[in-house]
Parts: C-alpha cells; structure tokens; sequence
C-alpha cells in the first residue's frame, strides 16, 4: 500500500538537505504548504458535495438535477462560487457590526480546525495529537459560537430563534456524540486518531465491536448530523419557519461561508465516523481470506477512506430527504430519553466486556 | 460580448424573440466603452450569474402555484442551476413576482426588492404582475409591477405553463450574459415600439368616448 | 415493567415505520425519471391540441383573412386584451362604404386565455396558437398585430352577409 | 317552517318575511336584530349555531347587511336575515360578533367594504385595506382612482392599535382604543413574504419562548377587489374572476356560478355537461387535496414529500389540459354547459389515472403519515372542538375532521352528486392528523365518485343554447357548493341588468385563518406552521 509518508519526507528532505534551510525556514514553508493544501481540499470537498447533494436529492425525488452547465451539470457548482463571491455584501443598518462580520469566519474556522486533523489516508495526516478525539470534539463544536453570534447580532428576530435553537441543540447533541465516540476510545484503548486507524487493521470496529460499535455508529451518525444542523434536524435553518433561520441577513460570500461550511461539516462527521467505526483508510479485511486481503490492499488508501465517506454521506443524504423535520421538544426528546440512555449503557456495555 | 455569442443549448438566438432589445442594449454598452481585459472579466462573471439564479420564494397568488411546478419533478429547473431557492432576501438572486400585487403590498415588494443584494433581477410573471391581467379595472391592483420595480423579463400567461416560465429564465440568462458587471449604474433601455403607441391611443381614445357617453 | 416495554416497543415501531420511508424514497430513486428536457425536447414535444398560448388569426396563401372587424371580440374580451381597429373603405363594387380591418392589436400581457374572444367569433376568423416562448424583456412587445400587414378579407362568393354582420356590430 | 316564523314574528314583531325567495328571508329593523339574533343562536328549538355569512349592500338610501344563517342540529334549516342602517353617512349597527366567532372577520370585513360601524365589535380594524385608504369600495358613489399607487410603507402605530365603539348606559356611542399586544411581547410577524404562508397573508404572533400566546392575522394583501369589479362585468365574464378566488378549486369555484346563474335562469343543463362538470369538480378536489398534502408535508420539512405531491398532481394536469385547454384554470364550465366536448382520450386517462393515484396513496402513507416525527407532531397539536368549528364557521374537510357533518354534497346535493354513492369522511377528534387524514381519504371517495361516473357519461349535447346576452331576473340567488376547502357560496343579487348589482362570495379559507386563534395558542412556532398546512387555506380567495 502507498504510504504518503514517502512525498512528505521527500519534500521535507528536498528543503532541509537539497535546498540546505535552516529547522525554522523549513517549518515555516512546510506549514504554509500544509495549510495551502488543506484550504484547497477544504474547498474542493465542498463543492464536489454540493454537486453531489444536487445530484442525489435530485434522484430521490424523481428529478435530473443539473445537467445543463457543463456535461452533467459538472461545473454548475463553480458557477455557484463565483455567483456568491460577487454578490455584494449587505450591511444590516442596526446591527453588531464587529459581531456580525466575524460570525462566518467562527463557523469556517470551526470546521477547518476539525479538518485539518482528519487521516486522510496511509501518512497523509497533519496533526496527530495523541488526544486526537479529543481535539476533533472539542474543536468541531466551536461553529456554534458563530451561529450563535450571527443570530444574536443581526439583529433579527428569527435569527434569533434559530440562534437560539442552535445551541440548544448543540449542547445536548453533544453528550451523546462524545459518548459515541468514547465507546470506540474505549474499544482502542487510545484517543489517538492514527492509533485507533490502527487498531482497526485487523477489522474494523464495527465489525468486531458486534453490536455495541453498531449502536455507536448509529448515534453517532444521528448525533453528528443533528450537531452540523442538516435536515432532519435543521431546526436553526427551517426553511419553512425562519426563513433562513440564523443566516437570514447575510448575503454574498458571507453567506457562503455558511453554505460551504454546512456540507464541509457534513463531511467531517462522515470522515470521523470512517475513522472510529469503519477502520479509517484501512482496507477491507477478512481474517483467513489472504488472496482477497492482498487484492484489498492494492486499493490505495485514500481511495478507501474516501469512498467510505461517500457511503456515510450518502445514508445522510437519504435520511435527509425522505423525513421531515423535528419539533424543538421533540429534537430535546429524542437526545435526552433514547439516544442518552442507550449510548450511557453502550459505553458501560463496553467497558465491562472490554475489562473481561 | 455580442449578442451572436451568447449560447443558449438547445435554442438558437434567431429563435429567441425580442433580440431588438439585446441590440439595443448592446449598443449602449459600447458607448460606454470598456477596455478588453475588464470585458472578458466580465464576461465570466456573467456567465457564473446567467447560470446559477437563485429565486426568492415570493409568490402571491395562482401564478405561484405555477411557479412550484417548474420547481418540482416534471419541469424541473434545478437542471439550469436554480433550483436553490432562496427565503431570504438577502441571498436571493432574482425575484419571480408570481401574482397580483395590489396596492397594499406594493411597498412591500419595494422593501424586499431593496432588501436583495446587487446583481438582482425582476421576472413579471404572468398577466398580473406584468400589466395588471384579469384585473386591469380593479380598484386595488397595482398595473404592472414595472411601477414599482425595474423589471428585466416579461413571462405573459395567466398562469404561463412551466416551460414558459424556463424559456424566460433563459431569456433573463441572455440578458445577463450581455452585462457589464463593472457598470456603476444599471442600464435601463426604452424600446421604441410603435404598435404599443397606436393601442395605447386606441385604449385611451375608447376609454374617453365612454366616460363622454356615461 | 409496562412502560418499559411501551417504551422499547415504540421505539422499534418506529425505528420499522423510519426504514419503511426510507425503503419509498429508494424505490422513487430506482425509478424512471419524470422530468421532461425542455429546451432539449422543443422540435418533438407536441402540446395537447386544445392548449391556448396566443391568439393567432390564420391568413391562408394569398394573404387573406376572415375577420370583417365586427367587434364582437372586443366587446367580449373580459379585460381590454383586443383592440379592432377598423377604418371604412368603399366598396369597388356596390360604392357602399364598408368596414374593414386595419389593425388587430392583441396584448398577450393583459390576456387571460379565456376563450371568449374564439367562441363567439362569428367569422371564425381567430384561432389560438401553441406557441408558449413569448417572454420579452419590454413591456410594449407584449403588443402584437394579428393581422398581416397589408392583408384583405376573404372575398366571399355571396358578399352579402359580411356587410350585414359588421352593420350589426355598428349599431 | 311556519312555526318558524311565527317564532320570530314573536321575537321581532318588525319582521316581514319576503315573498318569492330561494330562502326564508326576513326583514327586521336593526334596532330589534341584536334581540332576534341572542334568540336564534342559543334558543334550543331554533339552533341557528352556523352564522355562514354577513354580506353587505349598499342599497341607494341606506346600507343593508343580509346574515345567512343555518342550524347545523335543526336538519340544516336556512334563514336569511336582513336589515338596514339608519342612513349613509354614519351607519352604525349592532354586532353580533359575541354570539357567532365568525361574526368578527365577517364584520370587519363589511367596515371595511361599507364603513357600516359595528357597536360591541372588539376590534374593529379594517379587513382588507390599509388603514390610510381612503373611502368604501363598495358603495356605489365610490371613486375608483381616489387610491393612487404608495411605496409608503404601512406604519407600525396604525395597526398596533384598535378601535372600539361600545354604548354606554345611556345608550350613546362610545369610542375607545385598545393595543393589540403589550409592550413587552415578543413579537414576530410571519408573512406577507413568508414561504409558510400559502400566500401573501402577514401573521402577527406574540411568543413566550418558543410558545405561541397570541396570533393577529392581517389580510388584504392580495385584495384585488373581485367582487367591484363583478359589478361592472357581464355574467360569462365573472366566470373568469371566480376562477381566480381560489385558485386550486377553480373549476369547482366556476361550476358554483355556473349553477347559480342557471338556478336564476331556470335554465336545463344537459345530462352529459352536468356528468362531466362533476368529474372535473373531483378532479379538481383531488389536485387540490394533493397540493395541501404536499405543501403540508413542505411545511413540516418534508420537501421529498412535496415534490412527489407534484408530481402526481401533473397527471391531473395533463387530464384537464386535454379536455379544456388549460392547466391551473380548466376555463371549462360556461353558463349551460361546458366550454367544448370532451376529448376523445378524456376517458382514457381518468381510468389510468385512478389506479395509478391509488398505489401513490399508499406510498405517501408508508413515506410521511406512519412517519414517527410526522406522526408525532401531527397528532400533539391543533385541537379544534366541534362546537368551536362551527362557531368559527370552519367548513370542509378541516371542519369534517372535527366531526361536523357539513359536506354540502350531502345537504344540499347538486350536479350529479345524488346519482352516486359516496361516504362524507369524518373524523372524532379535530387534531391536525384528523384534518391531515380526512384530506387524503377524501381523495380516495373522490376517485371512487368517478370511478361511478366517468363510464356513464351520457351521450347528447354538451351544451344547452343560451341568449347572447344573458340577464338574470331581478331577485337575489344563493348557489352553495363543495369546493376544495369548504362551504363556497355564491350570492347574486340581481335588478334585471346584463351585470349583478351585487355579487359575494363567501370564501371557506377566510373562516380557516380565524379559526387559528383557538387551534394555536399554546402550541409551538414550528406547529404554527405545520397547523396552517393542515388547515390548508388559500389567500386569494380570503381577500377577494
């Protein structure tokens, strides 16, 4: 299997040996290019998304979708990006202003720093903490900050109903995703995210954790995607209610961070839930099957992380448009009677059989 | 940009009608006169606009029910690029006046109007909204929204059937291909049609020996 | 105990009744694709016969048409979409001044397709057309004659009743 | 019947009961109608518990209001009861708005038309114009340019405020204001532009939390004001502008005038315009019913679920489109009869079509009605009581969800309606899963009624000859009819003229919108929303 170890040491052996650069100089260019990277994948995923998002929902409903920019619609996304990034900007007359225009970027940041730490395949991965889950918990729910800010300072009123939503929301969503998660840590044995990808080169967890890893999975999907706010549990938004719900006053590229935002965090639950529950980039194997491993394994890693991804995206993607929305009660209900319940007895469940 | 460039699939621009305003408007923008490198900026610019309009969901009464069937399966218009409709004013590219307005929602749809964000685009969606329709002599109808709001493309019907309503959306992408996106001030052309002038006099002089026989 | 199990039986339910929906919307993605391609489809596409988009009034090879400007149209159209124009030219046979076309104006914009117009023409000299592309960008191209430039009435092999029917429609 | 009136002569010795009329009609002077009207509602053997409309005229001299009124436990007994104001230039009557909820909208709605003053009413704003308009566009001396185009936007204080007229102990007027929400409400205004709205209606909501106190619905802003411009239109004419009321009930809207003019002309329609009319009406009903889904469904998230309402509803489209020539608007019924013939393939579809309709049925059953969240939510909010339906007038399958037996093709049945074997669906409950079902099994009684209909088409014409120029007799004609959402009434009132001298259309979705008061207090904004799906009303048609 290719390990992406090999460009990364190249280029670091071409700066420091080839190019004769000092630690700090070296550090510096690798940073930079690490950085540049990430932003254009970053960018890259979110629109290769929005086309599929298109595409699919269009198909469940009995539809095309795009097909008349470009082959297939292939480049309507583009068109897209360059339509919001010269939309004008509108500032709202009585609003926070400092507020208001660094909102977006709380969101952006937010997952972008989530991003960055994900295992995209065999040594393509830029920070590895050893409190990897950790991290990835903690710095995926700072886009609610945003949100929050954004509802509270434009100074609308359904803005701030959707703010308001949306941090209930998170809050309590929360619990049951780092439960979900912490089932796997325990499984592990450790919170870093390269050994956990690891750990799972024998199987993946959601095999050999039975049913436990399954019941994880399943509310860790559940918790993830009503953390990111995407139908059915895009009460913040609800089109039908608030109109747009907390981006109601934002226009242009500052809605956009917003837009591309949603669907790089609906990628990033579906990157997190690869890593913890379907073994990462690590291949397909099957303990006594040699010849089919060794097929397996020819597959590179990326392509098995990402088409891993595609499969949780898609179970997303239909979840979302086949069911309707949920009420506030009913979303506070359904974390605090099932889905709390059941993940506090899973990671118990886990526990003991993992002592035993 | 000329108007023989624009490429509309499927539908030569001979075919299209009302090219004469396309002229016209074209005419004005070289008067102007914008050097090369900023026309071809532009030029992507436009086609980046032309095809990804998001509508407001606006609709005031049956043309708006019209309006949803373009949306949904049979004609469906995600397959240009718009299907993202926005609720918001503020993210919305074009505004479908799908209805009648009357005269207490006519400052309404002034305030919407001023509420989207530039580039923004007016469609007059049936009879209603582009000349006051089955309700010419009410007291309350507005006559045309084109009294309230500049207005790009015209859509006649009283509902016009969805492929009306695409075939305007196309016009209104050939019309924003033609832009200057750099022009401070938006182009506002008056065609010159004398046939509208007769009927206008016609109506007027009927209108007239009525009230005189009254 | 009861609740418990109320509970647990509920949520199977309807975690069952949640992949049930999940099963339709599968099915309808399987499924052949509605959408008809509008623009790609406009040569082979045939609207239903009966289907009114504008107003036409058809002129046969010599440039001739049947409307002997009576106004009955006018006068039914509920909301003003039909201007006759007509202006009074001697007859070259009988001398009689006669009424005759000069201009047909129909505003597609204020029309409501109601069909009063066709339906009471006595000459049948109208007819709707299919032709839905009418969207323009200016309000007054809205505006069309109907009646080709320079056309003429249908001479009739009895000229009688035309003359009758538009001194009926004076008065 | 006799009993009846001396009943009332006994109440209001002014009474005069006119001759020769549709409907048991009685004169009574205004100063005795309050009386008449405590009497009618609670008095046990009258019952009339159903006020279906005030309609107001301007008579010349003075302005009459005419209430029409049934009594839902007395086998439906009709009653028209009308009276006059003193003069035109400050007409005051007396509100019955405490007896009958759907009196309020009802008499705001004849200030705003007549400037008729209503003492007792608690709010008496205008319905439909802006609080700055000036005159009454029903009066026959009002001037129709006297309104120019504003881009002023409506002040906020205008409409915040109400006013109030009661009488004093010594009998005089008094005027006093009140607010509509206290200061420290939290109020959010839904609408006029709100993709919830099913139109351009603005709701005013004061919330506390998520929770909703109080709702103020502002209408007007599709006012177009069919019902002048009927008074200037020939019979054929109006057929256009009842399409145009409620627009997915448009053929059932344009069969009622139909009838109405046909009653009034005592004019033969042929057994095969009379087969076909009432296909088209079902038709119509089930194109309806499956948008209301739809855009319920839409409301509540669901927007798969509306897309495939769409998507079946085309076949309904293309059905009409055929036949008569239009989609939305079928353009098909005319006074006598219908437009032209049938189409050779009309049949053909229908009976594809049926099958077809049934097996989509179950699937928006398995998709969104067993839904979990759907079914939660639908059955957790929007109570309606019976007693509250009929109080606010609440009609149709709304008002059958709620168990009131109001199908008027039951009641009083037309067309061909008693030539076929239906069920009038009905519910115990009134919630909003009781209004959601009723909706979608009527679709299924609906396509059993063509089903019955649509092989026994008889042959003949399709079309009964008319004059050129229809006038109706003097007199004043009442033409019930079913439509989509509920008790449509047409009411002419004619002085012998090629054009009406009056005409009014109760509109069903009007009393729908004032039925939201009682349903949604208490309820969250989210159920606001999915509650006025479920209640599915039409705008245009409120606002006329």
């Amino acid at each position: 299997m290719f390990d992406f170890k090999i460009v990364t040491s190249w280029i670091d052996n071409l700066l420091r040996v080839d190019l004769g650069l000092d630690n700090f100089w070296t550090l510096a260019i690798e940073f930079i290019l690490v950085g540049v990277a990430l932003l254009a994948a970053y960018a890259l995923i979110a629109l290769v998304l929005i086309y599929a998002e298109r595409k699919i929902c269009a198909f469940f409903q009995c539809r095309i979708g795009p097909d008349r920019v470009g082959k297939w619609g292939l480049i309507q996304v583009i068109a897209d990006m360059i339509k919001i990034l010269t939309k004008e900007i509108i500032p709202i007359k009585r609003s926070e202003k400092l507020l208001f225009f660094l909102a977006p970027f709380f969101v952006i940041i937010g997952s972008f720093l989530t991003f960055g730490a994900l295992p995209f395949a065999k040594g393509l991965h830029a920070i590895d903490f050893n409190i990897g889950v950790l991290y990835i918990l903690a710095v995926s729910s700072l886009g609610v900050i945003g949100i929050v800010l954004a509802g509270w300072s434009s100074n609308n009123k359904y803005s701030l109903i959707g703010a308001m939503r949306a941090g209930a929301q998170l809050i309590s969503y929360e619990i049951s995703a780092g439960l979900a998660l912490m089932t796997m840590v325990v499984l592990a044995g450790s919170m870093q995210l390269s050994t956990i990808v690891e750990s799972q080169a024998d199987g993946w967890f959601i095999f050999k954790g039975g049913i436990f890893a399954l019941v994880a999975f399943v509310i860790y999907l559940i918790a993830g995607h009503a953390e990111t706010n995407r139908g059915p549990f895009d009460l913040p938004e609800s089109e039908s209610e608030l109109t747009a719900g907390y981006h109601t006053e934002y226009s242009g590229i500052m809605f956009g961070f917003y837009y591309v935002a949603e669907y790089t965090n609906l990628f990033i639950i579906s990157a997190i839930a690869t890593t913890m529950f379907l073994g990462g980039w690590m291949p397909l194997h099957i303990p006594g099957l040699d010849g089919f491993n060794q097929v397996m394994d020819y597959i590179p890693s990326a392509v098995w992380f990402f088409g891993k991804c595609a499969f949780c995206i898609f179970l997303a993607l239909w979840v979302r448009w086949s069911y309707p929305r949920l009420r506030i009660d009913q979303l506070l209900k359904l974390e605090w009677k099932i889905l709390m319940p059941i993940s506090l007895i899973n990671i118990a469940a886990v526990a003991v059989a993992v002592t035993i | 940009m000329k108007i023989k460039s624009i490429h509309i699939k499927n539908i030569p621009n001979e075919e299209f009608k009302d090219n004469e305003y396309l002229e016209q408007y074209v005419e004005e923008l070289k008067k102007n006169g914008t050097s090369v490198a900023v026309t071809k900026l532009s030029d992507l610019l436009n086609w980046g606009h032309s095809n990804s309009v998001w509508p407001l969901t606006f609709g005031t009464s049956c043309c708006a029910i019209e309006f949803m069937c373009v949306a949904a399966a049979r004609n469906d218009f995600a397959r240009f690029g718009w299907e993202v409709t926005r609720n918001s004013p503020r993210q919305a590219d074009v505004i479908f006046v799908s209805g009648t307005i009357v005269k207490k929602m006519a400052p309404v749809l002034k305030r919407l109007y001023d509420q989207m964000a530039e580039p923004k685009y007016v469609i007059a969606m049936g009879g209603c909204a582009s000349t006051g329709g089955p309700f010419q002599s009410s007291y309350s109808v507005v006559k045309g929204v084109d009294q309230i709001i500049p207005v790009d493309v015209y859509i006649p019907g009283c509902p016009p059937r969805p492929e009306a309503v695409l075939y305007g959306m196309m016009q209104l992408a050939r019309k924003i291909k033609l832009e200057n996106y750099f022009a401070k001030e938006r182009l506002e052309i008056k065609e010159n049609v004398p046939l509208a002038e007769i009927a206008k006099e016609n109506k007027a002089a009927k209108q007239e020996k009525a009230a005189a026989a009254k | 105990m009861k609740s418990l199990i109320n509970y647990f039986k509920s949520l199977f339910e309807g975690i069952w009744n949640l992949l049930l929906g999940l099963k339709i919307s599968m099915t309808n993605l399987l499924r052949k694709k509605v959408t008809e391609k509008y623009p790609e489809n406009r040569k082979t596409k045939k609207q239903f016969e009966r289907f009114r988009a504008q107003l036409t009034m058809p002129h046969n090879d010599k440039n001739e048409h049947k409307c002997i400007a009576c106004g009955i149209c006018e006068m039914n159209c509920p909301n003003g979409t039909i201007q006759v124009i007509s202006r009074m030219e001697a007859d070259p046979e009988t001398g009689r001044n006669k009424k005759v076309l000069d201009k047909y104006i129909y505003d597609i914009g204020t029309c409501i397709y109601c069909n009063q117009c066709v339906s009471t023409c006595p000459q049948d000299a109208i007819a709707w057309s299919q032709d839905f592309e009418q969207a323009v960008f200016d309000r007054d191209r809205l505006y069309m004659q109907l009646n080709n430039p320079n056309s003429k009435v249908i001479e009739k092999p009895k000229p009688a009743p035309a003359p009758k029917a538009a001194e009926t429609a004076n008065n | 019947m006799e009993n009846l009136k001396e009943k009332i002569q006994a109440i209001a010795p002014s009474a005069v009961f006119e001759e020769n009329t549709q409907v048991l009609t009685v004169d009574v002077d205004k100063n005795e109608l309050h009386q008449l009207a405590e009497n009618l509602k609670n008095d046990e053997s009258l019952a009339f518990d159903y006020l279906q409309d005030i309609i107001g005229l301007d008579l010349g001299d003075a302005l009459g209001v005419n209430y029409r009124l049934f009594s839902t436990k007395n086998n439906n007994q009709a009653l028209v009861v009308k009276t006059k104001t003193d003069d035109r230039e400050n007409p005051t009557l007396h509100s019955v708005s405490n007896l009958w909820q759907s009196a309020n909208l009802y008499e705001r709605e004849v200030y705003d038309f007549l400037g008729i003053k209503f003492i007792g009413h608690p709010d008496l704003r205008r319905l439909f114009l802006r609080p700055d308009w000036k005159g009454f566009p029903l009066r026959k001396d009002y001037d129709i340019e006297s309104n120019p185009v504003t881009l002023k936007n409506e002040s906020v204080e205008e409409f915040e405020g109400s006013e109030k007229l009661e009488l004093d102990s010594n009998g005089h007027i008094k005027e006093s204001n009140f607010q509509l929400f206290d200061d420290k409400d939290y109020v959010v205004s839904f609408g006029p532009q709100h993709p919830s709205t099913h139109g351009v209606l603005q709701l005013r909501v004061s919330l506390n939390g998520e929770t909703v106190k109080h709702i103020d619905p502002n209408f007007g802003y599709i006012h177009r004001g069919i019902e002048k411009m009927c008074e200037s239109y020939t019979y054929p004419k109006i057929l256009h502008l009842c399409e145009r009321l409620d627009y997915l009930s448009a053929a059932i809207n344009r069969h009622g005038f139909c009838l109405c003019v046909e009653k009034a002309l005592e004019l033969e329609v042929p057994e095969r315009a009379v087969y076909v009319r009432t296909i088209f009406d079902e038709l119509t009903r089930i194109a309806s019913h499956l948008l209301g889904w739809a855009s319920m469904a839409n409301d509540m998230g669901a927007i798969t679920a509306f897309i495939y309402g769409m998507r079946d509803r085309e076949k309904i489209m293309d059905i009409f489109e055929e036949t008569a020539g239009g989609r939305l608007f079928t353009n098909y019924s005319v006074i006598g009869g219908l437009m032209q013939d049938i189409h050779p393939n009309f049949q053909k579809r229908v009976k594809e079509f049926i099958p077809y309709m049934r097996k989509m049925l179950k699937e928006y059953h398995t998709l969104f009605t067993n839904n979990p969240i759907a079914k939660q939510r639908m059955l957790s909010a929007g109570w309606l009581k019976i007693d509250d339906a009929i109080s606010y007038g609440v009609t149709g399958p709304s008002g059958r969800a709620s168990n009131w037996h109001n199908d008027i093709r039951k009641i009083e049945p037309y067309a061909a309606y008693n030539k076929v074997n239906f069920n009038e669906i009905t519910r115990e409950n009134g919630g909003s899963f009781d209004r959601y079902m009723v909706r979608l099994d009527e679709i299924l009684e609906s396509l059993s009624i063509i089903e019955q209909l649509i092989d026994n088409i008889p042959d003949g014409d399709y079309k009964a000859k008319t004059k050129p120029i229809i006038k109706l007799p003097e007199g004043e004609f009442y033409q019930r009819v079913e439509n989509a959402r509920g008790d449509f009434n047409i009411y002419i009132n004619s002085k012998g003229d090629k054009t009406p001298y009056r005409v009014k259309f109760r509109s069903p979705s009007e009393t729908l919108v004032s039925a939201l008061e009682p349903t949604v207090k208490g309820e969250k904004i989210a159920d606001l929303i999915m509650i006025g799906g479920s209640l599915d009303y039409v705008i245009p048609c409120i606002d006329r």
